[in-house]
């Protein structure tokens, strides 16, 4: 048992952190976001760090790498509040490299590594919430080609993404596709609450190939490594978070001295750094499990998300209370940190969705390793 | 001690209701039933019409043209309004500022700027707040200088509250330094048409212009549009504050809020879900029992009998419950609350929606903006300061 | 709309504040506790008082008075946490005033009024937890005469009782009967966590009389007497607690300055302020409801109900906190206090269950008058 | 960064469980899995077992005769004592007075007082809390004047947790009274059985004697028993205090204690009741994110490369989750937890419990008594006041 992190791993998040003080400026953020909230280029940056090649192995051209790398990775960018969903890129790097036959795997995981094509999950509709066993996209074969009809909602990024995973029932069972931008997809895109894209994508006959038969267990997969993926990026959201309003309270005069010298809010400063603790404790539970076998991984996904989407919300709202009028401008960064907050909340299963999965799983005997 | 109505409270009501139903704009209901954008024509709109039928000051006694209710009577009229999605009522003008003008302004000042109040025609901001002032008032730093018949005032208001529309505005301003803060304050009605006045817009974290900051360079002021006594502003003000916070736990919107809440939790297919219907049963309770506790204070206002001094209770039970209604619905949309199209927030809008779910559009942005009302208006941490006094001494 | 009270009813209360102050000290309440937990001398100076009448009619020999009267007393109870069940002689009187045959009537209201006869609810089993449509007990008919046998737990002052209020099974139907100390009856008594007494009741082929038919309608109404009745005492416990409270903060001294003056602590008692207050309102609300339709009145007694638990709960463990350690001794009163709180609250219904019946009742439309 | 122990942790884990399998009693770890009654002789019993085998200074360095394990280690035998049901190491010897003694202790001292604390024959008592003190230690008022090779002690200590047992107390006493309240406090090892002591009970609001006062007149202290040097005790005590606080967070007592919530809520016919099941699955994520959090702790303590000042979390976090699962098994019980009847906390107990529900007697107790977790230790509000510092400065 040990927490410490390697050599290796410290670097790898110092070449992160230093990208992100350097190049992701509050400010080109912010020009990003008025530009629809995907930047090409920057995400060209992030695999030229070797970031989007973080899960795909070495002889696929990419890093090899496992989770805690992965965490590292996310906490960083979760810092600098990086729209570019590098999390859909792990996801479909892990699944893809877990699920696809392998000539599947050698068209595409060199082209993720290298940042060549954008990947990512396309499962949300409108009628499933956050069930994952229900469709009510078809996919139809004939000849041995697959073909998908239907839409996914809050895809990321989805007008600008290459290839979608898109789970479809195929003769009454959820199966896992993968289906290239084009003919017969209709990607219509918009920016989110936290300023990132998404889009409502529509297909219609689109071509598609089988990346699983039996595509809930990668389904589930894939959302995991999203869970710990952005338990990781919330813990850099709320560490920023923290700091920030710390900041704040020892600047801000109110009667004449910092509000930091108030019992009150300091007790309540206490109670934000008991989740930002909690909030960690659990990322690296979330990531020390992902690759544990399906059950355990699923449970220890549900606890670890019940306890960030608690602690993001808490350190979050209370924030944005702790600075006061300024906490809800647009001009302050503080209150964008904010709503990334919210948005991950409700990003792979609300707060009551993970405590009813933490319910239903429940087993006589309880802990860490249990 | 009895909780119904009397019967003529009960008919006092069915006129309200009935003259709502015939005159509130139904385009204009709608909007408030959605949380949709409001124009400034639209609130300007039903304010001349409240304006018209002498409601606009509906708190305002019978000698200022008011309509001369009792604390019952008001209640029962916002709660009619509210329930019928009627709009807030601006409070700058009629709530705010007429009242600090009636008690303390001269008969020149009653005649020359009440009327404009209680038409709705003039558009009144508040010039309270300055920048790294929050919730201590008492540190005006914006200077008003006496030369002859004028004042010439300079300095920075800030969260001036749709300010962008404003005709007038009332100014706590300095005229004096020597003495301890309170004291050297004064009440300055400023036309916001004078030369040297600038409003800039802050935008909200949900997107919205809704607040602003208004700066004063040499702006020349007549002295006769000093309220009372010079220096003494700060009594003035603390009269307004009292009157701020008569409706500040706005339970009448809370419970048509909360019906709307179940509206969204059945359409999204949550109502089912006991977790999530759990939520609403703790907000139905919370709604109740805030409505219970403003009308004891109703009762004791019109008994007159028990004082009950709980203004603070009702601004952190009332904000607070304003912000669990709309983080509620924000949560009945899940994923589909995060799509941030602005324009699906104005009525009419015939765009695609994700997922057709447009009833969601403006949620997560009501959410982000009910943060403030935590904050404004003395934040809920200066309002356990004074509870606390009344309970520790 | 009126929230005063009249004169007559602050005499009332002035009368029974009197009482308690001069007669109902802590130390008689001890030696109370001690001897078992009832005591009938107290209980026939609270019947002197012309309580125990409160809801016989007068031609009955009682006061004929309503719900806000109630309430009025059982504040002042509270307040001097008096362990006589007067709550239990509300219920009685009421229910059967407005269910029993005249006869019936006849025979035992004038004996309540009198405070001559201790009738009690004896509804709580094993396996019911707080349904009240379940029941294990059996009554059987003969000839006209009924038995009934069955156990019933937690009785309040169950051994020392005259008679019984019982619900129990007859031919498949929950009817509602009274049954006398004597034959077939076995009481065997303890004291419970707040120093009151109550009974473990065996009834065996013990005779009965019919109250009620339909005997649930009756029970639910006899519950919520009850409830209103809680919650009106535990006002009186809640303002008490406050007092004691606030009290011990401006006396203690830490660091050299009473406690009173850390802002925290402040805070902390305005949360509690606010729970005395919903709870005072929503205690108002329970016994103005109390003669509204059936379904209207179980609805707010439900919501009343989980509020005042939800406020006994927050105030009961704070109070005990902000006392620090003197809080959690015998000695202190305080902590009679709280414990007093804990069982209210695990009385007529818990918090989830009466969350769960808030729920289940739930209109398009909320509100005091909905 | 790995989750998994070593195969030498696991080893260690192994031989531990097999040693308590064999060793603790089972009649002791009936009564602790079920909240009944331990007696003196039961904590005595369990003591000496352990210091026989040498693990009731589980925490001691070699060199005083403890075994030397690290913090990994010191955890996994918490861990798999207090799932065994095994008693909690009663602390006061082995765990406090020991640390000072063997820091600050003269070799004489050493060898007189940690043979009789590792062989558990001598029961030691805390004389740190004063009537009015509370958590601020430092006022200590009991006075101990030296006179010759002695000390005179007169004064009043509090809070003395099992101290009705104790054969000996550790003392702060107040040997100079000029300077701050900190300088003249001095660390007294005494005798019980001094003439001049009395011990005097304080009855728990749940009917137990857990606590007492000890009062000291004019009780004579040989010079010898003086730790360290006179006037610097504060700095002996906080030595202490952080040595109290390595297993504040108790969480391995937490891990039984929340499958015991389970086997209630199965017995009651809860565990089907969604809503009282998420209130258990609520307190098992609090329960894992403590362990986590403990875990980190340790592996921090471990590799000596990141230390983790968390303390103040760890009491605060560990002491909730304690007060939460005693409350959800008294709910569990629900109407079944209010009978008080003490002889049912006793082991063996015949007779009738209201509903033959004998498994709740001693839950409300077991409730009530916990509130003391939030309250002792340093109270959680001090606490707080700690970690805002950590964050705030």
């Amino acid at each position: 048992m040990d927490f410490d992190f390697s050599d290796d791993q410290e670097q790898l998040r110092d070449a992160v952190r230093r990208w992100v003080d350097r190049s992701y400026t509050f400010e080109r953020r912010r020009a990003a976001v008025k530009a629809g909230g995907f930047d090409r280029t920057t995400y060209g940056e992030l695999a030229e760090l070797g970031l989007a090649g973080l899960y795909v192995p070495e002889d696929q051209g990419g890093m090899g790498m496992g989770p805690v790398e992965a965490m590292v990775v996310m906490e960083e960018l979760g810092r600098g509040m990086v729209l570019e969903p590098l999390g859909q890129t792990l996801i479909a790097s892990g699944v893809l490299g877990a699920y696809a036959p392998q000539d599947l795997q050698d068209a595409w995981l060199p082209r993720i590594a290298s940042g060549d094509a954008l990947v990512v999950l396309a499962h949300q509709e409108r009628r499933a919430r956050w069930r994952l066993d229900v469709s009510e996209t078809q996919a139809t074969e004939s000849g041995g080609a697959w073909q998908l009809s239907g839409t996914k909602s809050l895809v990321p990024a989805g007008d600008e993404a290459d290839a979608f995973l898109v789970p479809a029932m195929a003769q009454g069972r959820l199966a896992l596709f993968l289906v290239e931008q084009g003919g017969g997809v209709h990607a219509s895109g918009y920016v989110t609450q936290d300023g990132s894209r998404a889009a409502e994508v529509k297909f219609d006959k689109a071509p598609a190939t089988l990346v699983a038969q039996d595509g809930l267990p990668a389904l589930e997969h894939a959302v995991d490594i999203g869970i710990a993926a952005l338990c990781a990026e919330a813990v850099g959201v709320i560490d920023k978070t923290m700091a920030l309003t710390a900041d704040y309270m020892n600047t801000r005069k109110q009667f004449g001295v910092p509000i930091a010298s108030f019992q009150a809010l300091r007790h309540r400063m206490a109670d934000m750094k008991m989740q930002q603790e909690l909030a960690r404790s659990m990322s690296y539970y979330a990531s020390l499990k992902l690759n544990a076998p399906a059950e355990e991984r699923r449970r220890a996904m549900a606890r670890a998300k019940y306890q960030l989407n608690v602690a993001m919300r808490f350190v979050g709202q209370n924030s944005v209370q702790l600075h006061g009028g300024i906490g809800v401008t647009d001009e302050y960064i503080g209150s964008h940190y904010f709503k990334k907050l919210t948005q991950m909340e409700l990003t792979f299963g609300d707060t009551l969705h993970h405590l009813g999965e933490v319910s239903s799983r429940m087993q006589d005997t309880a802990g860490v390793f249990a | 001690m009895d909780l119904a109505f009397t019967p003529e409270e009960q008919q006092f009501r069915e006129e309200i209701r009935a003259w709502v139903r015939e005159n509130l704009p139904q385009d204009i209901a709608h909007k408030v039933h959605n949380s949709l954008h409001l124009t400034r024509e639209d609130m300007q709109r039903w304010a001349k019409i409240l304006g018209k039928k002498g409601w606009l000051g509906y708190g305002w006694p019978q000698q200022f043209g008011g309509p001369g209710w009792n604390a019952v009577q008001k209640h029962l009229f916002e709660e009619e309004t509210a329930l019928a999605g009627a709009p807030r009522i601006v409070p700058f003008g009629p709530v705010m500022v007429a009242p600090v003008i009636m008690a303390f302004g001269s008969p020149e000042q009653h005649k020359r700027f009440l009327p404009g109040i209680a038409s709705g025609e003039v558009w009144w901001s508040q010039g309270y707040s300055e920048p790294g002032a929050g919730s201590d008032l008492a540190s005006v730093k914006t200077r008003a200088e006496r030369r002859g018949d004028k004042y010439i005032v300079n300095g920075q208001k800030t969260w001036t509250t749709l300010g962008q529309y404003g005709d007038w505005i009332f100014c706590l301003v300095r005229t004096d330094t020597s003495g301890k803060p309170q004291t050297g304050i004064s009440f300055l009605l400023i036309d916001m048409k004078s030369p040297g006045i600038e409003v800039r817009p802050i935008i909200m974290l949900d997107g919205g212009h809704e607040v602003n900051e208004v700066f004063f360079d040499n702006v020349e002021v007549p002295a006769e549009n000093l309220v009372g006594e010079e220096n003494k502003g700060w009594t003035y003000a603390k009269h307004l504050l009292s009157h701020e916070r008569t409706n500040i736990a706005d339970v009448n919107r809370a419970k048509r809020e909360l019906e709307r809440v179940k509206r969204i939790a059945k359409a999204e297919g949550v109502w089912e879900d006991m977790r999530f219907r759990d939520e609403i049963a703790k907000l139905e309770v919370d709604v109740v029992a805030l409505e219970m506790l403003v009308l004891r204070v109703l009762s004791a206002e019109k008994s007159g009998k028990n004082s009950l001094d709980i203004a603070g209770l009702l601004k952190i039970r009332g904000s607070e419950i304003q912000q669990r209604y709309t983080e509620l619905m924000m949560l009945a949309g899940g994923a589909f609350s995060l799509p941030f199209i602005q324009e699906a927030m104005e009525a009419g809008w015939q765009g695609d929606f994700p997922g057709g779910a447009v009833a969601l559009a403006p949620l997560a942005a009501t959410y982000f903006n009910m943060r403030k009302t935590t904050i404004y208006g003395g934040s809920n941490e200066v309002q356990r300061n004074i509870v606390a006094q009344t309970v520790l001494g």
